[in-house]
């Protein structure tokens, strides 16, 4: 076989991030309505929060069930900076008024700065991610434990936020929001960009995990998946190996939840809920956990088609969608996109090899 | 003082429904690792069975009786069916059950809603259980006393059944090395599927219990799903006492704080203490030792 | 080999900076606000013999059990009409979006509606959550929403119109009853944990202050939670004169059982409900004979209107279901549109705002009148008592049609900024 | 690789180490010295307590007692700490990272000595160490191929290449030879010879035979306990060791 074919096929997934790319920024805003990019937007929340499960849980085997808790994070830090640029700069914010004493909270006033909140986005999250981590993994709380106790968790952190209307707006959320960093939401032209800064974040996490994927970290994450306790006899403790993964998805989530905000114009408890983290894995299952693309196609797909669906049968589409879940994990475990690149995967194990023969 | 004891009770309440809930998942969960999602549904079919009972025989002093067998026959196979189609093919994929489950769960709420209709079906109570009985000062309602006698009968029942019969032999043969009951001579494969009919089938009579306490309609199976499985969780997987005392601690738990807080907050406390738990002991309350690396 | 690769990141990077900055140049032309009418112009094609309009209710996920009556009472206005010949003679085409029970999905099937559709307006939502989900989008998109369900108030919307009960239409009403009829002196507040039983206690608790009435207790549950037990324990323990009940759907089953439980009821601790209506009331397994109830609607209203109504009801839908007060204000929005829609003698939005002021109509419910100041409509209060049958009688009405007052101008007790 | 201290004689010393299962004792009171250099075997009929011993001695299991190597109490630290202060092991049943490739297998073995900026790059090229420890177990044809697909024999051989990457100063092989045809016995007993000078090789073993070609020293253990030590020789004509092993003869060939 051509060494140089073999080491083009080394970058076969760069293309495949390319040719996204090409779909999300150059062909879609020139072919759908706002109505439809915008929804577009949407699904690329999900799969920027998709790509980050991919890596938790296709390559590092935790099946993070209480992503809408990290996608609430990040989408709570982004509602309240729009909500109070909403509200005007010296007011507070309506349902402060209602339910409130109308004095805005201390730890709400500094989500006045858009930095403070873009810094908020990812810090809180990885904070959150990391005490979570440390305490879960290092007493070696896993497999279907860590599942359920990461759904508590977020059903936890979506009755906290119906709880304290005062300061969360409750069950209704922060809504009637008008702005996003200055820019009108309901400007065909802003929606645009907004969609672009999404789509264009989407293409840079992927990068992201690329890289991850083919790094030496993502083997030892891989090899903790597999075979945890054979991983601490090559001197890792598995545990921080995994708290790293966890932090990086719970980011991404966090990311996509801030940018779906300006997108749906609102945020509420509902999409923290365990239904919302559950769709995201939806994503996730049925592109290819453990692959760099399957995950972000598959939430994609799964939008889109949860609109689509919903549009064409809004009495049946729960069959469909419950049919998918069963087919999908059922009969092709390892995802859509596993089932296209079978012939590849095969090139893909060898494309290392080619590579490190190469360079030496 | 009143509050201790009117909490205690309602709280034994909660943990009563609770442990009901939970007692076929320490069997299909506990004992053969599978996260059934679709467990909260099989209540709901439980319920939707005591309704169809009281259709047939209106008198709902007797259709009670009546529908608990019924239930648990229906919600069994339900369970049986799910079995034999889906979770044989997935042993040892314990995660991935958890979101196939999550699809059969989708399509069962939506095919009650389409048999049923999506209005909440009224089931009613038999009328000797109306009213209450006083103790330490405490009027305690006799639906709650039912359904904290019925518990306690499933445990004594499923606890029995485990430890004298050699069905239960067989299945915790089956549970601690499934290689070498098989070489003795027990199938495995029936075993599994008789487990997973007696645990799905609990979650029938479950059903029947909450008519009594709260709507029985398609989504109802959703409110108890997660706190079921916390319970079994902090009870140590696969184990009954477990199960019971956590079951009851989380109730009671949860009904203090409801009445220090509120309703939200409760839900958020309870939670929050169980993965503060589970971080002194992350093996939940009794611990099964195994010998596995992994 | 490194080179190249370098070279495709570069690459790739180049791409989509370049792409970002395109459209990040395009994008600083407006500012501030939000101007109606500022996006686009409406695509609404009425050219051919129909019009189309979006009914948007949740069909499935929880709160599909009371949304698709709604969307039942509208199908059947629209048919009626369309019998009848049409609005403006041409005929309505329905089409049926699913906001499933999730504000953002109203939010997003609103817009579709609007923009894909090309409806000329949108009837449906039920939580106060969809409806404020879907605000800003009729706002921008100007185009009109009809929304059928009592609600919080607070609220007035250039392009809304509320034609279920505002504060002053129903929990006020009640307040009034009990405190000149009832002569209570306490009273317990139990709700569900969101916006609509939090305001209107806010209410309660401002006007039990006013008139010197005791608020022993105030308890919420989550929407998807049950456990009542403990607030129940509350009530038996302070004795209310009248519990006032603002839970939602399907939480009233787990709260009247355990009201049940406990062995209280209609005599010994009577409930004024402003959620149960004859569909909650007949999925309630415990006997509610006695509990009253405050809304604008009936099943049992005794009008010619309303007789053909539940006629026609049942006729479609079928003997055993039965008509409430959000089913009926829905099927009144639609009529209402339509006279609104004549008066203007054009289906865009803004001829249609502008004729709404003093339409009126023959309601099922009684006559009902549009105000066009607020777009909410002039709607008799009715207190009713549940049957054994669980349908509910009216036992006492206000003197006519209330005027809307969404913002409880015309109480001096009332002080919104109060905590 | 060659680091100065390994130039030091370095001794793993036990001191009255004792392991208990819900008050069962597994083993008690083993007091053992393990020197580099030699081929050091751990020999005893099933549930002597030679695993037990290893694990406690690698984290696994917690042990009272003392086993010290190069200052540092191996009892109070835990696996990952263990494998870093420079003990390594093996299982009985080869665990390997079955997706990965053999080259891959061996590299992340040397996760050890990087940085965290060393993490998240890729591997540009073959490190030497990795290199020479492919070379040294002999697995360079095979070296592009997923771990999943080699034989029992060469995945055993790739544990131990880990061990050598990782630069496991102190190995604890379990059962290495165990299902190896006699061949790749005769090939894993050279390799064993061959890096054991500068290291303390620790081997369970049950075939006798292997035990008798390689052996330099051997502990007998039974019963939790050690029962005597010496060479081949000195074990075989040991009265109580015969008897420990007559009883047992039938489980004995099984194992073989």
């Amino acid at each position: 076989m051509n060494a140089r074919v073999m080491a083009f096929k080394a970058y076969f997934p760069l293309i495949g991030i390319a040719i996204l790319a090409l779909f999300l920024l150059v062909i879609a805003p020139g072919a759908l309505s706002s109505f439809r990019l915008n929804n577009l937007g949407k699904y690329c929340c999900y799969a920027i929060a998709g790509v980050g499960i991919g890596l938790a849980w296709g390559r590092g085997g935790m099946l993070v069930l209480g992503q809408g808790l990290f996608f609430g994070l990040g989408a709570y830090a982004m509602g309240m900076h729009l909500k109070l640029e909403a509200a005007g700069p010296d007011a507070v914010p309506d349902f402060m008024m209602n339910f409130g004493s109308g004095v805005l909270p201390a730890w709400w006033a500094p989500f006045r700065s858009g930095a403070f909140t873009i810094a908020a986005i990812v810090v809180i999250p990885a904070l959150v991610a990391l005490v979570l981590g440390l305490a879960v993994f290092k007493r070696r709380i896993k497999g279907a434990y860590f599942a359920i106790l990461s759904q508590a968790l977020t059903v936890a952190f979506g009755a906290l936020l119906v709880s304290q209307i005062k300061y969360t707006g409750g069950q209704t959320g922060l809504n009637s929001l008008s702005t996003f960093f200055g820019y009108n939401l309901y400007d065909p032209v802003n929606k645009k960009m907004i969609y672009m800064i999404t789509a264009v974040i989407l293409i840079v996490m992927l990068l992201i995990t690329f890289q991850l994927y083919r790094s030496r970290f993502g083997e030892v994450l891989i090899a903790t998946r597999d075979q945890e306790e054979r991983v601490r006899f090559l001197g890792y403790d598995p545990a921080n190996i995994k708290v790293v993964a966890f932090v990086i998805a719970a980011i991404m989530a966090s990311i996509g939840g801030a940018m779906f905000v300006p997108m749906a114009g609102l945020i509420n408890p509902r999409e923290v809920s365990a239904l919302a983290s559950i769709m995201l894995i939806a994503g996730v299952a049925l592109g290819g956990r453990a692959t760099l693309l399957g995950p972000a196609i598959g939430a994609l797909v799964v939008g889109y088609g949860r609109t689509s669906l919903s549009e064409a049968y809004p009495d049946q589409w729960t069959y469909f969608l419950g049919a998918m879940f069963i087919i999908v994990i059922l009969f092709i475990p390892n995802g859509l996109t596993s089932v296209i690149p079978k012939a590849w995967q095969a090139l893909n194990r060898r494309r290392t090899d080619i590579k490190e023969v190469e360079a030496v | 003082m009143d509050v201790v004891i009117s909490q205690t009770f309602t709280g034994a309440s909660y943990g009563a429904t609770l442990l009901l809930v939970a007692l076929g998942l320490t069997l299909t969960f506990g004992q053969m690792g599978v996260i059934n999602m679709a467990h909260g549904e099989f209540l709901m079919a439980g319920a939707y069975s005591a309704y169809m009972t009281q259709q047939l025989i209106t008198n709902a002093d007797i259709s009670i009786i009546f529908a608990l067998p019924f239930a648990f026959i229906v919600a069994g196979l339900l369970g049986l069916l799910l079995e034999v189609l889906v979770i044989s093919r997935m042993y040892h994929r314990t995660l991935d059950t958890l979101l196939v489950t999550f699809g059969v769960s989708l399509v069962l709420q939506q095919a009650a809603k389409d048999i049923f209709g999506a209005q909440a079906k009224a089931v009613k109570a038999p009328s000797w259980l109306h009213g209450q009985i006083p103790i330490f000062g405490y009027r305690y309602p006799l639906t709650q006393l039912f359904i904290l006698v019925l518990s306690i009968a499933c445990v004594i029942g499923l606890t029995s059944l485990l430890k004298y019969t050699g069905f239960g032999r067989q299945i915790r043969a089956t549970v601690q090395n499934r290689d070498l009951a098989e070489t003795v001579g027990v199938s495995t494969r029936s075993i599994d599927r008789l487990t997973f009919f007696i645990g799905s089938g609990l979650a029938g009579v479950a059903g029947v219990a909450v008519t009594l306490i709260t709507a029985t309609e398609s989504t109802m199976g959703q409110e108890y799903i997660i706190w079921a499985f916390l319970v079994v969780v902090a009870g140590g997987i696969g184990q009954i006492k477990g199960a019971v005392i956590a079951a009851f601690a989380l109730g009671i738990t949860r009904a203090f704080l409801t009445y220090w807080t509120d309703g939200s907050m409760a839900v958020v406390l309870t939670f929050l203490l169980v993965v503060v738990f589970l971080q002194v002991r992350p093996q939940g309350l009794f611990a099964t030792r195994t010998r596995s690396l992994a | 080999m490194v080179k190249s690769r370098a070279r495709l990141i570069a690459g790739t990077a180049a791409a989509l900076s370049a792409a970002l900055v395109m459209t990040g140049c395009g994008s600083k032309s407006s500012d501030g606000d939000t101007a109606a009418g500022s996006s686009g112009s409406s695509c609404v094609d009425t050219s051919g013999d129909t019009v189309k309009l979006g009914f948007l209710n949740s069909m499935s996920g929880a709160m599909s059990i009371s949304e698709k009556t709604v969307s039942d009472s509208l199908n059947l206005a629209a048919e009626q009409i369309n019998d009848a010949g049409g609005i403006l003679g041409k005929k309505i085409e329905p089409i049926q979006e699913d906001g499933a029970s999730e504000p953002t999905v109203f939010a997003e099937k609103a817009e579709k509606l609007i923009q894909s559709d090309c409806v000329a307006a949108v009837f449906g939502g039920w939580t106060s959550s969809s409806r404020v989900a879907m605000r800003p989008v009729f706002k921008s998109l100007n185009n009109i929403l009809f929304y059928p369900v009592q609600y919080e108030g607070l609220e007035a919307d250039h392009n809304i119109f509320y034609t279920g009960a505002t504060t002053n239409q129903q929990i006020i009403p009640a307040l009034d009853f009990l405190r000149t009829e009832k002569k209570i002196k306490s009273i317990f507040l139990a709700g569900s944990d969101y916006v609509f039983p939090r305001t209107a206690n806010k209410i309660i608790k401002q006007y039990c202050e006013e008139y010197g009435i005791k608020v022993v207790g105030e308890e919420y549950q989550p929407l998807d939670q049950g456990a009542w037990g403990t607030a129940v324990d509350k009530i038996v323990s302070t004795k209310p004169d009248v519990v006032f009940n603002t839970i939602n759907g399907d939480s009233n089953v787990a709260f009247l059982q355990a009201y049940d439980d406990k062995g209280l009821n209609s005599s010994n601790a009577p409930i004024v409900s402003v959620s149960i209506a004859e569909e909650e009331a007949a999925a309630i397994p415990v006997d509610l004979t006695g509990q009253m109830t405050s809304w604008n609607y009936y099943q049992t209203v005794e009008s010619p209107e309303n007789a053909a109504f539940v006629k026609a009801f049942k006729a479609k839908f079928g003997e055993k279901r039965v008509t409430s007060d959000p089913m009926e204000a829905a099927y009144t929005s639609m009529f209402l549109y339509k006279a609104m829609v004549e008066k203007a003698g054009s289906f865009d939005t803004e001829k249609v705002i502008g004729a709404a002021d003093g339409i009126t109509y023959a309601a099922p419910e009684g006559k009902v009148t549009v105000n066009g100041e607020n777009h909410h409509i002039a709607k008799t209060n009715l207190i009713g008592q549940v049957q054994p049958d669980k349908l509910i009688k009216t036992i006492f009405s206000s003197d006519g049609p209330i005027e809307p007052d969404p913002f409880l101008k015309t109480y001096s007790w009332w002080d919104p900024s109060k905590e | 690789m060659n680091d100065p201290q390994t130039h030091e004689p370095d001794h793993l010393e036990i001191k009255d180490l004792a392991v208990s299962f819900d008050g069962f004792k597994a083993i008690s009171g083993v007091d053992l010295a393990l020197k580099q250099g030699r081929l050091h075997f751990l020999i005893g009929p099933n549930g002597a307590g030679k695993t037990t011993l290893v694990d406690a001695l690698t984290g696994l299991v917690k042990a009272s007692g003392h086993a010290t190597y190069r200052g540092k109490d191996l009892l109070s630290l835990k696996s990952h700490q263990i494998v870093r202060a420079g003990v390594g092991r093996t299982f009985q049943t080869a665990t390997v990272f079955e997706e990965l490739s053999v080259l891959q297998n061996l590299d992340i073995a040397g996760g050890v000595h990087r940085s965290a900026w060393g993490m998240i790059m890729a591997r540009r090229k073959v490190p030497t160490y990795v290199e020479e420890a492919l070379e040294t177990i002999g697995l360079q044809d095979v070296s592009r191929r997923p771990a999943g697909v080699l034989a029992h024999g060469q995945k055993q051989w790739l544990e131990i290449g880990m061990l050598l990457v990782q630069d496991a100063k102190v190995m604890f092989l379990d059962e290495t030879v165990a299902g190896m045809s006699a061949e790749e016995r005769e090939e894993t007993g050279e390799l064993l010879r061959r890096i054991c000078p500068d290291r303390t090789i620790v081997v369970i073993e049950h075939d006798m035979d292997f035990v008798r070609t390689f052996a330099d020293i051997v502990t007998v253990m039974h019963g939790g306990k050690v029962l005597t030590e010496g060479t081949v020789a000195e074990i075989q004509a040991n009265p109580q060791v015969q008897e420990v092993y007559l009883g047992r003869s039938a489980e004995g060939t099984a194992h073989a």
